[in-house]
């Protein structure tokens, strides 16, 4: 669906209310639930006011029961609904794993072709503000390892929008990501409905000399990265693979053939994260004449501290980002680690969590 | 026990024809299984037909059922394809799951079979979300959730119970209580064995049917069913104490093990529901409804023998809906 | 409410001293809050000191406590080191985790402070599990584990009880009943509130105290802890009624958001135990009390402000004891 | 420790059994249980006489309460034991992931080094006889991806005792990971106590020209597709990493140094599995100058099928292992595929389960 003009600007968590609401305008059969999405904060505003118009049965609060919840959600989904579940953060998504991994991954095949399960579980990355270990986690690298899922980590309110509209359409189980620093931020969103389909990366900074990849919170680094860079004289392409699973390989592919450099910046421990399948990936796709060298950065190898000085180290940002870019593409022994400017500043969070 | 007068002769033969046929096609698989034509573990339902049969023989056609690995009865109680079924058990491409699924999930949407799970406990609240949807749809269908004892030992037990009752919502839970998780006896995984006043602790009406007995049951959940149908709300919960007769799987007895005696498990023999309902029949229809059964079983196997395994390029189909 | 004169003046001190410490330590908390020094999310107990008290103070100094990220009460009661925990709040080096948990992760193993948990419901286990490991090792210690109405709606809870039942371990289960998860209400989220007898399902005696009386929780733990200590079975669990005046997350009051009125706090803080029993104490004794606490937490406070942050190898340590 | 003489070849299982019996006759803190540790079956043998011999509160079968005896476990090592927790397939540890991987991997951190998790959880892979979607999943790279987790997956039974022993002794949690088709491999394991440490892979076979990482049961298809190659004078260097996390990544790297080509195959999915990490620490920690040629093999990305024509091709075996091998040294243009030979004969399995 061809996405009207954006004739406004939204922050991330209203192009993500919007979603939902077009779509549950379009389609009775969409209902979303989980605990808190009717109470008076309504998931940081996410879900604000769709419990007024439609009605307690088709928007829900409901038990601290994570595991027998997305089993309902696949139980709804069986039935033709389209069940939208939403998790304030993605840490609570461990409980769920059994029926997302056994269940709603596999049902569509082990049953032949018989059930399908078109669900979205909806969850957020925190960040900041002291919220350390269990509140900090990017276990997306999770749904990306089995077959029969699909994970998406929108990081601009217009892909927001299209990707949760897209997901929601989606007959199969979805895990749509958010960060929840991205929530504040702000763009154009275009009015009515369009779709951000599944599999289509997208170039958001062209450049010649080192590409980055930024998997949500850190593509805003990535970005940020490669303004530092101008200063060195270095032309960053900065990719954005919008969906993870299915991961648009091509696109990540072509660019470091043409840079030479790949970078995958994760907002996730690298550990068998989606930077270290996005570098696999390439590098095996590379012909025996090709070179790219490759790096990838993401969470520190530790649990998150809530210490300011420490969770300091735990994230890249825009300058480590850079700093590594950097010797990525001039090669080892003349580090260089860029000024922190002002008009290229980190985005601060204070709550509400 | 329920009395035979209470039901009528077609009934009294209509379900004597399923239990005879659930034990029946389990029979020939144990038969076949060291063949090793089937190579797929089964979780024989061999003595616990009636609680499968009962059940279901109070649904709907358009009612859904969901349940466990050890789904065989309850997948032909269901109406579930017999024919499909034995495909499935032989890995072919005419099975009900096209030869993905295997014994432990059995599947036949048409006829209300939702679908079964190697992981214990892993159906109930999916069929507890079926039965949301049905309400949220108006609708005057019902779900019935199956499964065993060792089930109501996990929490997503007490979860799906809880929002059930929450919600009122059009559910029937039956716990197949057979005494045993594998090995190991219900008492000595639970402080006490008192599911129903586990289940009730949860807000929801729930009692035991004793003695495997399938006009009782079926009676039970005749009456629930239509209570349900009429608009009082759900869910309802029925302990249904039965005995498996053969090993936990594979095709075999298990006494030998010794972590249970055939001391224990001769009144349940005795009290066997096929053939109760088999004495309770005129003997010439008993004999018309055994062959045709085994006719019609015999067919499924060559059927399924006659099948032909899943071409390659099917491995790849069925992951994803929507590309 | 349990009579004054049934606890002696030493005991009366010692709470009052306890209660008053714990609710002005969080009035601390709120006051420095809006100044971002306290660079973490908080989860207040004020309004319900009365339940950790309580039990705490039943419990001896080996006896262990597990809690949730709503600990600060339970922490302090417990005996943990009032400076180190202020120091975490802070995110320095000093504090109970080195910084290296923060507010919802506070701990103090010395003091039998076993470790809180961000995630509802976690600790249960945890909990139950080192009930084990006493029972095994023949100590006549015991567990405590706190946790709230949220916990319960969780399958995690029962398993947890299942198996404190099933092999009779040395544990209290407290559970903190302040109404509401968040901003949900227990009867938005279970059909039915009665704890108490989805507890006792299991097979354990359980007991709900109400109106927040911490000499009735007194009396009743310390009788329960008596009789374990004795080698009667485990585990016992109560449902201590209370409730939070505050925000679930954060400094301020919310009842400006709507899902609760001052109306229903009002008896609450009507019947508060801070004032209670600072009124059961001749005044000097009291002030002398309130004198002496003061000084302590302007101490912590300022032993927290003036400590160090971590220095960045800190990152790296205590991922991996044996390397 | 220094391992004494093999005098003595041994199953697997049995090695999994004498290592449990050593360090429970060592260490009064050693227990063990889970679902049917203490039935008549005992684990496929494994925890079979350890009741009779260590009584009912040491080694205890327990309810179906994976999340809660996961906990359990937690808190007793907290307590100072050192609990082994069984499962008889690694698909039911989705129900622990919450416990696992927020508490069991956290607690030393975030609790400032005043808390240790010294637990063992042992679990099995599934594989053939119709098992399928459910009975087959690997999902150690789960807890890979988490720091404070260890992960080892044994495939000789003298690595199974002496990675056991050190797995009970370590200070941290392990998760040890057993594959049912393994269990009945004999081998020389010798009598008494010893460890086979974390963070040191095993070349199981020298060679030049390609390097093969066989992970877990593929360590076995691996030697197989080594057998192969010969018939195409292809000299393939077999690496069994043993312990997963950490990783000797040392190793790996200087092996495919030497040979120039790595194929890392994995008993998993490959997408942020085992392999895909493998293969990013080799790349990343190539010099400029250096060049290897990369590919990795796992799991077809389907859900696990249980009729025989199709699990064979779900799985990688000696001979697609090899033909894949021939064409990283070979180059893409000339296939070959070895005919299936008696001598190198696949294991076949029927039960028991
Ligand atoms: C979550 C989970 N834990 C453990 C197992 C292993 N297991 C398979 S069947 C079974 C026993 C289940 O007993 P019950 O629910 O009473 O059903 P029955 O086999 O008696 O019909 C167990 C423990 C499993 N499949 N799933
Ligand atoms: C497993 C899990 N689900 C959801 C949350 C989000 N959450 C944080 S606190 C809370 C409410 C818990 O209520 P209760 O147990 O009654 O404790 P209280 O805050 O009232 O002390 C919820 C739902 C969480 N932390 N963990
Ligand atoms: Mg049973
Ligand atoms: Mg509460």
């Amino acid at each position: 669906m061809a996405p009207a003009e954006a004739t406004r600007t939204l922050a991330f968590v209203e192009a993500v209310r919007e979603a939902q609401d077009l779509e549950m305008e379009r389609d009775s059969s969409v209902i979303l639930f989980g605990l808190d999405v009717d109470d008076p904060k309504a998931i940081l505003g996410t879900t604000r006011g769709l419990v007024d118009k439609y009605g307690p049965e088709r928007v829900f609060g409901t038990p601290l029961a994570e595991d027998a919840m997305t089993g309902a959600a696949v139980g709804m989904a069986y039935a033709g609904l389209r069940p939208i579940h939403v998790h304030i953060r993605m840490d609570f998504v461990l409980l769920a794993m059994n029926q997302l991994v056994n269940m709603a991954a596999k049902s569509r095949y082990m049953f032949g072709g018989q059930l399908s399960v078109p669900m979205v579980v909806r969850s957020m990355i925190g960040k900041s503000w002291g919220q350390g270990a269990q509140h900090s986690q990017s276990l997306y690298s999770y749904f990306m390892h089995v077959p029969g899922l699909k994970v998406v980590t929108p990081t601009t309110p217009y892909d927001a929008k299209g990707t949760l509209i897209a997901a929601i359409r989606d007959d199969d189980p979805v895990l749509y990501v958010e960060h929840r620093i991205l929530h504040s931020q702000k763009g154009p969103v275009p009015e009515g409905s369009y779709t951000v389909p599944p599999g289509k990366a997208r170039i958001t900074a062209p450049g010649r000399h080192v590409t980055i990849v930024g998997v949500s919170y850190m593509q805003v680094e990535a970005l940020r990265a490669h303004e530092y860079l101008r200063e060195v004289d270095i032309d960053a392409e900065v990719i954005d693979p919008i969906w993870v699973s299915p991961l648009d390989t091509d696109t990540i592919l072509d660019s470091a053939r043409r840079t030479g450099h790949l970078l995958v910046v994760d907002n996730a421990w690298t550990t068998c994260g989606a930077s270290s399948e996005i570098v696999a990936r390439v590098v095996e796709r590379l012909r025996p004449d090709e070179r790219v060298r490759v790096r990838r950065m993401g969470f520190a190898e530790t649990t998150c501290p809530p210490s300011p000085t420490l969770e300091d180290q735990f994230y890249p940002n825009g300058r480590t980002i850079a700093a590594a870019a950097y010797e990525l593409v001039r090669g080892p022994g003349k580090p260089w680690m860029p000024v922190e400017r002002e008009d290229v500043n980190a985005v601060s969070f204070r709550g509400p969590f | 026990m329920t009395s035979a007068s209470a039901v009528d002769p077609a009934a009294l033969a209509r379900l004597f024809r399923s239990l005879y046929r659930i034990r029946r096609v389990e029979e020939e698989v144990a038969r076949v299984y060291p063949s090793d034509k089937i190579r797929s573990p089964v979780h024989l339902s061999i003595g616990q037909e009636a609680v499968a049969v009962g059940v279901c023989d109070a649904l709907r056609g358009d009612d859904v059922v969901f349940g466990t690995y050890r789904s065989h009865a309850m997948y032909l109680a269901k109406g579930g394809d017999l024919r499909a079924m034995i495909a499935e058990l032989y890995g072919r491409q005419t099975g009900c799951a096209k030869g993905k699924g295997g014994s432990m999930h059995l599947v036949d949407v048409a006829h209300g079979v939702m679908g079964t799970s190697a992981v214990v406990g892993t159906t109930i609240p999916n069929a507890v979300g079926y039965a949301y949807a049905l309400k949220y749809r108006r609708s005057d269908r019902v779900v019935a959730s199956f499964f065993g004892d060792g089930a109501t030992d996990e929490g997503v037990w007490h979860e799906s119970l809880g929002f059930a009752a929450l919600k009122r919502l059009p559910i029937v839970f039956v716990c197949e209580n057979n005494l045993y998780a594998i090995h190991t006896h219900q008492l000595r995984r639970q402080h006490t064995g008192d599911i129903v006043t586990r289940a009730r602790s949860h807000g929801l009406p729930a009692e035991r049917i004793d003695g495997n007995d399938i006009l009782a049951i079926r009676a039970r959940i005749a009456e629930t069913v239509a209570a349900l149908r009429a608009g009082q709300p759900g869910p309802f919960f029925f302990e249904c104490m039965t005995y498996r007769w053969r090993e936990h799987v594979g095709p075999g007895e298990d006494f030998a093990l010794g972590y249970r005696t055939r001391d224990e498990a001769d009144p349940w023999v005795r009290g066997d529901q096929v053939t109760r309902l088999g004495g309770m029949l005129p003997p010439d229809e008993r004999r018309r409804i055994e062959g045709e059964v085994e006719a019609e079983i015999a067919e499924a196997f060559a059927f399924a023998e006659a099948s032909p395994f899943p071409s390659p390029d099917q491995l790849w189909t069925d992951v994803y809906g929507t590309r």
